[in-house]
């Protein structure tokens, strides 16, 4: 008894929830039973990593902090790649988004206003998409392939950090230390909900979500996007550009990618720091992906990857699970969901055992 | 037209013979683009003028800049000169496909697959690829997709599009439904002038008899139409001129009346009309492919 | 490490409002004290982490089940420290050990919300009620290595690799400086920052960098062997090892090394927490509180080296020496320190010059 | 500048660079057959832990490199698997392999941190290998020797042999190699088998070239540079080369000034460090001024082929 995959005619509704369902379903079974295996506790890690984050209430607000920049960064990759246009320097954009915010913030130092968050958040957004106009530049000017150029600026923008926070905008009264000045009052983001850490980034992350969800469903630019990217001879058989949209999907992951910077940098570290490049970028590449680069999807994929971080470190506390294994879990969930998908645009279906007719 | 699709022949098609043409619709002067890669046929120095209500056919072995000629038509490779192209007078030579369709001007390249239609896209996305701006599908920057729909169906339905309908998906039709559908998308937009490659490439025989009585019925409302294809039977059919393309190079207009199969057959085959007449001596031995 | 059962927060969680305040007070654990521990980077990096984990064995040892122990490894210095700070309060720890510089902000911002568990940041200057600051006079041991480094170098010429130059790094370069100059004069030493606390193959490369242009004994601030390593394989004069005892890693390159021994510190403020007396403040214990160790001297350093390196030992032990004793001046030679005046505490932690001899960085 | 300080920064050169060029050929040819794997830092890491774990044990490098080599093939073959006979997407699933390399290579290297172990000396006699100037030819581990050896392998094989030829058509176009009668999956295994054993090799060089340990991480994102130096080499093995001695140089020279004073030294270290990075972004914008047309991609890079379509 053989299986055949057969391509559905549509995708099927069904599978595209069942698939991550029963994915994750699948890594808790396999999981638990492999680190059972090798002598630690499965079935308390599989609780700690999946069940407890989402269990324990004030276990949430971790998730929303955790899951919001993802998000944000998620949702302007799905854009990018929709167009497919590899930016996968959102980690560099976002870093540089971070620190204009953190120009501002100290430009503003001692001052109060209601205007000073917006002004960050524009100078993340301009920082970003500034950042990721270069890869667009050298894209569309030389051929150049955007993956190298925006990877290499990723690490050069770690460094700028590592200078600023060192030399010019080292905290006089720091004790020496490598890191800024706390912004002041007016520069941070307010907590939303009172008596628990979550911040406005929260919220405004949800709300981007949704507005480049419609934008991309409903809008032109949308539209440009998706024909761009599934066939470029099609988009100019369409009257639309190429460059313009190679332009169009960086500037719009970057600045993006900005503003999470900015929401970071102003929600919980409200200090720019050696240690304010976390990787968002790269973690938000799997969230786009996961989320099949539909804004919705990637809400989702967020807030999962942000459960297993999450859960990651409670199964330390709780069970002691060494840290490595809840990479290996992530990693596992990943690959059963990568595998899941297939079985939305294509059918498992048992080949009888009288041979089928050669087919072409 | 949608039983047309079912019995009709080619020798079916309604001309009124006595057929007018009015003034210079599409004057095409001089028109040359380079080739995008190494291996394409470029346009050099292509001129012909389509009247009104004429339908002016392009025959050519495969390969000779078909292709090249059509993109350069529809607005997708740009040329330099804005006065190469001109629609009713106005100079079209530097406006890209949307700019071109605004003043009428539409096309349908040879390929259908990734480039007249996007395949993993539905049936009334691919319309707002070509048709958005003649049939006022976006409003504000947002797509209307209940024009879109409404659009697509009347499509099917003219042309008998066999799909499940505005929402299927293009790459889950047969080729020739998607040929159907695409011509039928092109046509109804009304265009004062389309440029079609290989109509009916692929297609039944009822369905090809009604695309060609549709372009027919076009040109008889006063549409100017370019047909290039390499089926000589169907450019006779349907055509009131006829030039060849040969390397990237047109030949002189011909009227399809008094040109002779073997004429045509040998400029297809790269011998040059020098403007007076060119005769073939008994057995010239000269090979004609079809 | 002992696994415990589910402990009852569970029950607190879904009882509570769907998002109860944080500040829920911790609960009051009659059984043994819970001290969390979290760690920059992993317990096996034979360097910084290591120390500080042999120092919660030790805990563990000296106060058997009086308390549990619990850590939480690879906890970057940003917003998820915060997290895993809240999750060790929320979870019944009632002192809780932040050992990397960077998490000073959100241990303070935590400790707000945990009025009643106490926090100790390891290197750190943020302090407040609940929170102490706690550190080691690692430029005690710079100064007995610095001494041997004068005596042995045949170059006169020793590299100190870094991270991140913060002032517990500058003090311990100008500490060896200052002490390898009293042997001999011109003695210079070259820092290299590498910008990473964990990137071996650049390390040793650094340190290949510092043995192809001369320099004949190497020290690091980083956490791992690999410039002993290289040390050991280009048979230079030899290095120091760094947080532990490397000799492992380099029998004959390892002169000595300095050892983090946090085992005390951690057992006294357990202590200090079970009995109730613990307090906030600044611990800044070194080699004669025993929290800064010298280890084993290599058998092929001359007696007499050995005798000047105790010499220095003992003599900060005992208070009669201070090896940022006046005059001291600047590597551009201008006089920083006048003569018998002694840097205080407070100018040591904000110590952003260097000693005359050490060549700055950019 | 001595000769002797020449010779030296050549020899740290080479060391440095050598992991970058022998993970990134592998990544050549994955990609060259239309595979896009963004796990190759995560198959270094396990290929620097079992070969870690196996010199530890064995004491034998040669077996250390061959160990390595099959775990970084057995943990491309998860990639294989998922993105060639499952299709799924191919970045997703190259960073979820670096997630689970990053965190396997750390579980398995837990007991054996603080254990050095030798390193993969040059097989040369002697003298010629500590000899003040032929040290700089023979000094070198075999890795390097193989790095060097397998560019040219891979170049010849590209472009010389049939089935360089059948990876390539495949890579351009996977329906006309498939219409041909190739097995478009099946040449894609095997260019991802040979990817991870490179990668895998790549990594073992780390315990048994540069620092004779295991830490966590300890290839530190070289698996990154290697992805981004086959866009940068544009696909052809010898610019690979370049590229790889380029960033290994602009590393090292950093280092160099920085100990050994001099004007160099008057720059600021995080320019030092973000040096390399910018550099390849320069040298490919140069290149591309030079010669119009972009670099050349292989047309399928990235997407995923069933046959059933």
């Amino acid at each position: 008894m053989q299986f055949r995959l057969e391509k559905r005619p549509q995708p099927s509704r069904l599978m595209l929830y069942a698939a991550p369902i029963l994915a994750v379903i699948l890594t808790m079974l396999v999981g638990g039973a492999i680190f059972s295996a090798i002598g630690y506790d499965g079935p308390g890690a599989v609780r700690e990593i999946f069940i407890t984050p989402l269990v324990t209430s004030y276990k949430w607000q971790d998730l929303g902090i955790k899951a919001a920049p993802l998000i944000i960064i998620g949702v302007g990759l799905a854009v990018s790649y929709r167009a497919n246009v590899w930016n996968i320097g959102a980690e560099g954009q976002y870093v540089v988004g971070g620190v204009c915010a953190t120009g501002v913030a100290l430009a503003t130092y001692g001052m109060t206003g209601w205007w000073i968050l917006p002004l960050m958040a524009l100078a993340g957004v301009a920082g970003g998409a500034a950042y990721a106009a270069i890869p667009a530049l050298l894209r569309t000017r030389l051929g150049v392939n955007e993956i190298l150029t925006s990877l290499m600026l990723t690490y050069a923008s770690v460094q700028l950090v590592y200078y600023l926070v060192r030399a010019p905008w080292k905290d006089p009264m720091g004790m020496g230390f490598p890191q800024t000045r706390i912004f002041s009052e007016a520069a941070r983001l307010p907590t939303i909900i009172p008596g628990t850490i979550v911040h406005l980034g929260v919220p405004i992350a949800i709300l981007v979500a949704l507005i480049v969800w419609f934008v991309m469903a409903r809008s032109l630019f949308g539209f440009q996007v998706r024909v761009v990217g599934a066939a470029p001879h099609a988009a100019r058989y369409g009257g639309f550009s190429e460059n313009r949209t190679i332009w169009l999907a960086l500037l719009v992951s970057g600045g993006l990618a900005g503003l999470a910077g900015m929401l970071e940098v102003a929600g919980p570290f409200q200090r720019l720091v050696p240690g304010f490049p976390t990787n968002y970028g790269f973690t938000a590449i799997i969230a786009a992906f996961l989320g099949r680069l539909d804004p919705l999807g990637v809400i989702f994929a967020s807030i999962v990857l942000a459960i297993t971080f999450v859960g990651g470190e409670m199964a330390q506390t709780t069970i002691g699970l060494p840290a490595a294994a809840a990479g290996i879990f992530q990693a596992m969930m990943l690959f059963f969901l990568l595998a899941g998908d297939l079985l939305i645009r294509y059918r498992l279906k048992r080949v009888t055992h009288q041979p089928t007719e050669a087919r072409a | 037209m949608a039983e047309k699709m079912i019995g009709a022949s080619l020798k079916d098609i309604k001309k009124d013979p006595n057929r007018t043409f009015g003034p210079p619709k599409l004057v095409v002067s001089r028109l040359s683009t380079r080739t995008e890669d190494e291996f394409g046929v470029a346009v050099e120095e292509v001129s012909f003028t389509v009247r009104a209500g004429e339908i002016f056919g392009i025959a050519g072995v495969a390969g000779n800049g078909q292709n090249a000629l059509l993109d350069s038509l529809s607005g997708e490779v740009l040329g330099e000169e804005r006065e190469a192209i001109s629609l009713d007078g106005h100079p079209l030579g530097l406006l890209n496909t949307t700019g071109r369709r605004k003043f009428g001007l539409c096309a349908v390249p040879e390929e259908r697959n990734g480039h007249a239609a996007v395949a993993d896209f539905t049936l009334a996305d691919n319309s707002v690829l070509t048709a958005r701006d003649r049939l006022k599908m976006v409003v504000g920057g947002l797509i209307d997709s209940g024009a879109a729909r409404t659009y697509t169906g009347k499509v099917i339905a003219d042309f008998a599009v066999k799909a499940l309908g505005p929402q299927s998906m293009a790459g889950s039709l047969s080729g020739g439904n998607l040929q159907k559908y695409i011509m039928g998308r092109e046509i109804l937009q009304r265009p004062s002038v389309l440029v079609v490659s290989q109509p009916t490439w692929g297609v039944d025989a009822g369905a090809a008899a009604a695309i060609r009585q549709a372009l027919v019925d076009l040109a008889a409302e006063g549409s100017a139409i370019v047909i290039i294809s390499q089926d000589l039977d169907e450019l006779l059919e349907l055509c009131d001129t006829l030039a060849v393309i040969n390397e990237g190079r047109l030949s002189q207009t011909l009227k399809v009346g008094e040109a002779s199969i073997e004429e045509i057959g040998l400029l297809m085959g790269g011998v040059h009309g020098t403007g007076e007449q060119v005769h073939i001596e008994a057995g010239g031995g000269v090979a004609v492919q079809a | 490490m002992t696994k415990f059962n589910r402990r009852n927060v569970l029950a607190l969680g879904g009882a509570a409002a769907a998002l109860p305040l944080v500040g829920g007070r911790a609960l009051a654990q009659e059984g043994p004290l819970k001290v969390g521990f979290i760690y920059i980077g992993t317990i096996n990096d034979n360097g910084w982490n290591y120390a500080h984990n042999q120092g919660r064995l030790y805990l563990e040892e000296q106060l058997g089940d009086a308390v549990e122990t619990t850590y939480v490894e690879n906890v970057p210095e940003g917003p998820d420290c915060e997290r895993v700070l809240r999750e060790l309060a929320q979870s019944g720890h009632n002192l809780i050990l932040a050992t990397s510089f960077g998490y000073g902000d959100y241990v303070i911002k935590v400790a707000q919300q945990f009025p009643d568990v106490k926090f100790e940041h390891a290197t750190g200057y943020q302090r407040s009620e609940n929170v102490a600051t706690y550190n080691a006079r690692f430029h005690e041991g710079r100064a007995v290595c610095g001494t041997i480094a004068g005596h042995l170098s045949q170059t006169g010429k020793a590299g100190y690799i870094g991270s991140f130059p913060i002032p517990e790094v500058v003090m311990g370069i100008n500490a060896f400086a200052l002490a390898a100059r009293k042997i001999n004069p011109d003695f210079t030493l070259t820092p290299v920052f590498i910008s990473t606390w964990n990137d071996p193959a650049r390390e040793a490369d650094a340190a290949r960098a510092m043995a192809d242009q001369g320099i004949d004994v190497i020290t690091q601030h980083t956490d791992g062997p690999a410039a002993l390593q290289v040390a050991e394989e280009r048979g230079l004069v030899g290095g120091f090892g760094q947080g532990a005892d490397m000799s492992a890693f380099a029998p004959n390159a390892h002169l000595t090394a300095i050892i983090d021994n946090w085992g005390p510190h951690y057992v006294d403020a357990a202590q200090a927490v079970i009995d109730g007396t613990w307090e906030s403040g600044d611990r800044w214990p070194g080699l004669k509180e025993g929290e800064v160790v010298i280890g084993p001297y290599n058998e092929k350093i001359p007696a007499e080296v050995v005798e000047a390196a105790e010499a220095v030992k003992n003599g900060q032990i005992d208070g009669s020496f201070n090896i940022f004793t006046g005059p001291i001046n600047d590597h551009t030679g201008t006089e920083r320190v006048a003569a018998g005046v002694t840097l205080t505490d407070q100018e040591l932690l904000t110590m952003d010059w260097y000693v005359e001899g050490v060549i700055p960085p950019a | 500048m001595s000769a002797e300080l020449l010779i030296a920064i050549i020899i740290t050169v080479v060391g440095a660079s050598t992991p970058i060029l022998i993970a990134a050929l592998g990544e050549l040819v994955v990609e060259k057959a239309g595979v896009l794997n963004l796990g190759v830092e995560g198959m270094m890491l396990i290929g620097a832990v079992t070969g870690f774990i196996v010199m530890f044990t064995t004491g034998n490098p040669w077996l250390a490199v061959l160990a390595a080599a099959i775990a970084g093939m057995l943990s491309s073959m998860i990639f294989a698997f998922l993105t060639l006979s499952l299709s799924a997407n191919q970045t997703a699933t190259g960073l979820a392999l670096t997630i689970f390399g990053t965190g396997l290579s750390a579980l398995a290297g837990q007991g054996y941190s603080a254990r050095p172990v030798d390193l993969f000396r040059s097989v040369f006699p002697a003298e010629l290998a500590t000899h003040p100037v032929w040290r700089v030819i023979f000094g070198y581990s075999p890795l390097v020797y193989f790095s060097l050896i397998m560019v040219f392998a891979v170049w010849w094989f590209l472009h010389k042999t049939r089935s360089g030829l059948i990876l390539r058509a495949v890579g351009e176009n996977d329906l006309s190699a498939h219409s041909i009668g190739y097995s478009v999956i099946g040449i894609r295994y095997a260019a991802v088998a040979f990817g991870g054993a490179m990668a895998g090799i790549a990594g073992a060089a780390f315990p048994l070239l540069l620092t004779p340990q295991w830490a966590e991480r300890m290839t530190a994102g070289r698996g990154w540079i290697a992805v981004a130096l086959v866009v940068f080499a544009s696909w052809r093995p010898f610019r690979l080369l370049a590229g790889a001695y380029l960033f290994g140089l602009v590393m090292t020279v950093e280092l160099y000034s920085k100990a050994g004073g001099g004007i160099l030294s008057t720059i600021p270290a995080e320019l030092w460090a973000a040096m390399p990075y910018i550099a390849t972004v320069v040298v490919l914008v140069l290149i591309s001024l030079r010669r119009t047309g972009s670099t050349s991609a292989p047309a399928c890079l990235g997407k995923p082929f069933l046959a059933t379509n």
